[in-house]
């Protein structure tokens, strides 16, 4: 079982590495990367966390509202998937949308004056947490309905093919979502008609309060993809930006070069509750467990490695740290002085009213 | 003026669409190699290709969401349903993705996308293939619904529809295709949202669509006329914006109102048009609105009792003298 | 007379027929070792086992079947949705499967299982996540729709749901579990189709339900006393089958109606209402039925947005005022 | 691919027996299965065969209205298939279930009758052909929507075992249907929860006008159970009753001492076209790919291996075809003297109005 495999592997990082981070012990870097594009994703992870902890901080001052999912644990799988793509290329997940939405590019202003239901959010705070778009930046959300978003992920790579383009889609999944219908029916489509999506399961161990085994017949979920013929891989060490990158990185060139999907399992923690109001250990998970998976956080590990590689200095992490802070406090400050949405925007876009694209 | 069937009027306005408009494609269950379980897209995949006429393996939730997410980056999507009946493994898709994405995205991603076939009852199809459906989707906003009922309309609004930026739920009558009428020569279409008087009346006004205004409606107001009962007949086209003002108008003249649909009653189409002319037209009404629709129960296979509960000629009839006080 | 919440009444309701019928059990997202998304279930699992309280996957359809599958054989499943708005990707089951079976198999298989869990708004949970779905169940013949709006209500309709042999839509309030109020000591059931008049009066009957009822308008009917206005309200309690003669027999007294519902408004429940009042009290009615409905548009999130879409305390006095021709 | 695989197969078949229906070389029968059963079952799958030509026939001349579904060419896997389970076992299906139903020991009189709308028929009259349901006999039905009764037959199965009982279910599927998300979203319930149901593929090639290759990104059907863990088997010569028994029992017998699914795929042809409105051959198939196929007719093919063991002389066949020569005829009589459903009918059913069971 690759639950197995997994623990065992983390035993094994623990025990043979004093150094907590420098777990991979193959390197797994791609020499094409240049340090700065490593250094910009280390500080696009940073954001992403100080980001996410500034909206808990906000949630629980009640200027946040209705659900709220954090991605605290997860930015090695936003930042080293989405590092292997072009600006032109497709993004789309479910709810826990904040971390890729970030490194999609979104302004992050843009995403907390929606968390506060701002005029000038990314939806005009319509959407809220859970509905992240921006269509300059390819972001096609943010979807709550588990499930719901699979199936469009193949409609849009369908789209990018049938005009010939070499655009792919990137479509995260949760772990519980791999038992439901649209799943199922989105990869038999995108394998028998070849569309170019690489769909993600970013295998965080539960679906609210669900451990996987207790969702799924199967616990490696990339195996799913044995029904339907696809290209799959898991990663288990998904705290490893580098590790994701790879792995992200060789499904988007076959996608390139064949229209081939894949299904890519990527082994991640949320550190948070399930949302806002999920306590994060408690009926369904030990505070012990937590704990654990946080010695493997990706921030750490990839900070470790940066170290090693010699690529940045405690001093730069320092500065990071100083920098990704007046980046939050601006998000802030801009949400906070924004203006609720007027009035009559609850009747517009309703229908859309223009004659065509 | 042309006469053809309903069938070659739908697959003409797809033909001249997707003609027009490279973004265009048809998608769904048999609709290519087999040219459609009632052969509406004859014809279209040796014209167009398997590039753009699509058949689909039978996974209604998968494809109608793929028509949502190639709406969103561009494309224009028709998306035929084998039958309305099947769209309710698909319904989540359309109702909260394809009706909410625009509002939801604060106007970032439309959804320009055609899901249309077949509803209603056919014959002896028994419950889970003969719904009339049109009252689930009309509730949801972000929806339009259109429900031709003769070629000229089934062509000219189907065009629009196609042309139109927002998901459109098109719902043929699974008998009709076969009718012929006449359509006009050249490239039209008709707005949605209009309705049409089909015929001039004082007495009542009765309000009528798709195959039951022709089948049945149209019979019973034939007899009335022969009666001496004059009706004027309405036949709304589009669901859903509903022309409002012409029902209203239609009602302020002949102070009464017959709704004669499909559907079953609790919650129907018809409740709604009763609430919106009790409300406009409250002086005006000299008699309640009668409804007639489909009994509220399963539609059984057995022909006697499938006639017995779907609208009839002497149930239209009945509910017209009812409402003119004549029983 | 104990005083408990929703969520306890609820509780003991299931308790109490799991322990009165070993058939009966409870099945859905994190009902088990969670307690209940809501906490509705708590403490079941330690009492019951993993045999009679089950965690699904995120599978609606899959789990709504498997109930429907296990009552055509005997036992009598209660289905938690963690939501309402999540049973949509499971509409076919329930449209198709679960309220046909029993005439489409022609009496061999009826299928008592009660669908149940939170609908309508809560708080800034957006467009896909705030839907009042009561319309799109209701015009489903074969189903049955009740909704609470207090604990006594919610024991003794769910004890009476969970003993009906029928599908049941049990549509609980996401934001009501914590609410109090007294409940019978003892044993007791409520009979489903029964509407309880809250407040008698003589000015103008309104009719409303769950949620709304409670936050708004019994607090509208509070400020329209103060004014002098008295008002008959009514809670209908079931929805399908719905207590039509207690509602005419108001209207009747009242000669006028208002309708307070959270769904969207186009062939919604009220429209139902107005269309069966209209009927059968045409003469008595003095003034057009007021509707207040949710805004016809997918629920934003922004607080003001959705506070100003949802029926509120000033516009049902404001269509009681319009309904008595008083503004 | 299994598709070529099973060519190759009924190459061989056809080349090195003259004598059609010897097909399998190695004897296949049960030595537990007595030669009385075996008759049995020949008089079955011949019931089956001519019930379904004089519904035809019926249908043709207007009595039978709606959809009608043939079974033509399956027989061996209805009779194989509820050959190894007993009366108190569940059968369900979906429209094409005329077959099934007879093999369930549901009176083929009131089939007719309900196929010409009588109130003698199985329903009254009310579900007509695609909804065949027999209360007595624990057949569930006959069920419209492709993947519909899939998860109810899971839900068959977890009321078993709730009950403690050994009771499994056999669940018919169409190879089309394993596309619908109900397939996968029950199979892994079934795995996951362990339930006595055996999913049956029929696998006859075409879901409607479409090749399993045009709808399935793998053609091995069976295969698919590997995304939920679960048992599987496949069965090439689907045309021959006692292959179909053997890997069903063996089903059977798995479920009642584990209570664990399994996944059969069966590969068998339907003569007749999908419906009686779709003709036999045309748009998406040849008319010899139909007499390659009717070379192994599964009536032959175990008529010759009944006679090739002594079990049966050309005298027993034809004796059989006049004693169901004489069913057929009695179901007619029955069927066409029944009355129509009387009119207050309508209003029965829709609630079921006894107080409990
Ligand atoms: C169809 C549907 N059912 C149920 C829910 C409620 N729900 C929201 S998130 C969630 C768990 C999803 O878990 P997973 O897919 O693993 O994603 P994660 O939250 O771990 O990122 C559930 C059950 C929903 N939104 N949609
Ligand atoms: C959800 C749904 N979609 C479409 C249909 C229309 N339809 C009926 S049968 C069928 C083909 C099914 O093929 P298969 O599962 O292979 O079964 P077979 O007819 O070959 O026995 C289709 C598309 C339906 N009944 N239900
Ligand atoms: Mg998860
Ligand atoms: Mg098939």
């Amino acid at each position: 079982m690759r639950r197995q495999l997994l623990s065992q592997h983390l035993v094994h990082v623990l025990m043979n590495n004093s150094a907590i981070g420098s777990a991979p012990s193959k390197p797994t870097r791609d020499p094409g990367l240049p340090p700065d594009t490593l250094l910009k994703w280390y500080d696009e992870m940073l954001l992403i966390r100080r980001f996410e902890e500034k909206s808990a901080q906000l949630y629980g001052m009640g200027k946040i509202g209705g659900f709220c999912h954090l991605y605290n644990g997860q930015e090695a799988v936003s930042t080293g998937s989405l590092g292997a793509i072009n600006p032109e290329d497709y993004v789309i997940t479910a709810y826990r949308d904040h971390g890729l939405a970030i490194s999609k590019g979104v302004d992050p202003r843009a995403i907390l004056a929606e968390l506060l239901g701002k005029h000038t959010g990314t939806t005009k705070g319509k959407g809220g947490s859970m509905h992240i778009f921006d269509r300059e930046k390819n972001f096609l959300g943010g979807h709550a309905i588990v499930g719901g978003h699979i199936p469009i992920a193949a409609g849009v790579a369908f789209a990018s093919k049938y005009r010939g383009e070499k655009r792919v889609c990137l479509c995260f999944i949760g772990d519980g979502a791999t038992n439901i219908g649209t799943f199922h029916e989105s990869l038999n489509l995108a394998a028998l008609w070849k569309l170019p999506v690489i769909y993600i399961i970013e295998n965080n161990k539960y679906g609210m309060g669900t451990a996987v085994a207790r969702a799924s017949a199967v616990e490696e979920l990339h195996q799913k993809a044995a029904a339907y013929d696809m290209r799959n891989e898991v990663v288990e060490s998904g705290y490893d930006v580098l590790a994701v990158h790879k792995a992200v990185k060789a499904a988007v060139d076959h996608a390139r070069a064949t229209y081939e999907p894949s299904l890519l399992e990527i082994q991640t923690f949320r550190y948070r509750g399930h949302s806002m109001s999920d306590p994060v250990s408690g009926h369904y998970r030990t505070k012990e467990e937590v704990e654990t998976q946080k010695k493997l956080d990706p921030l750490v590990v990839f900070a470790e490695s940066l170290k090693r590689d010699g690529l940045a200095s405690d001093e730069y992490f320092e500065n990071a740290e100083k920098r990704i802070k007046a980046v939050v406090d601006e998000c802030v400050e801009f949400a906070e002085n924004s203006p609720e949405p007027p009035a009559d925007e609850l009747w517009k876009d309703v229908y859309f009213e223009r004659g065509g694209f | 003026m042309a006469v053809v069937s309903i069938r070659e009027a739908l697959n003409q306005a797809m033909d001249e669409e997707m003609t027009r408009d490279e973004r265009v494609f048809l998608m769904g269950e048999e609709v290519a190699q087999y040219n459609g379980a009632y052969k509406v897209s004859q014809g279209l995949l040796q014209k167009f290709g398997p590039r753009r006429i699509i058949d689909t393996p039978i996974a209604e939730a998968g494809f109608a969401g793929v028509g949502i997410g190639a709406a969103m980056v561009g494309l224009r999507p028709i998306v035929e349903f084998m039958t309305w009946n099947f769209s309710l493994v698909a319904y989540d898709q359309i109702v909260n993705h394809a009706a909410k994405m625009l509002s939801m995205s604060g106007g970032h991603f439309h959804v320009p996308i055609v899901f249309r076939g077949p509803g209603g009852a056919a014959h002896n199809l028994g419950a889970t293939h003969s719904q009339a459906l049109e009252s689930i989707y009309a509730h949801i906003p972000g929806l339009k619904v259109v429900m031709p009922s003769n070629p000229r309309d089934a062509k000219g609004l189907l065009k629009t529809a196609i042309r139109d930026d927002n998901p459109i739920i098109f719902i043929e009558s699974e008998v009709m295709y076969g009718e012929k009428g006449e359509i006009p020569d050249g490239e039209y279409t008709i707005p949605l949202g209009v309705g049409e008087i089909l015929r001039e009346g004082t007495d009542v006004t009765v309000v009528s669509w798709s195959k039951i205004l022709q089948h049945v409606t149209v019979k019973a107001v034939q007899r009335l006329a022969e009666e001496g009962i004059s009706v004027e007949l309405i036949d709304p086209r589009t669901i859903k914006p509903m022309d409002w003002e012409l029902i209203f108008a239609s009602v302020r003249k002949t102070n009464r109102l017959v709704i004669v649909e499909e559907g079953w009653p609790f919650a129907g189409v018809g409740a709604q048009i009763v609430d919106e002319v009790q409300k406009h037209c409250f002086d005006d009404l000299d008699a309640p609105v009668e409804r007639v629709t489909q009994e509220d129960v399963p539609l059984p296979y057995a022909h006697n009792l499938e006639v017995s509960s779907l609208p009839n000629i002497q149930r239209v009839i009945r509910a017209v003298r009812k409402a003119m006080y004549l029983d």
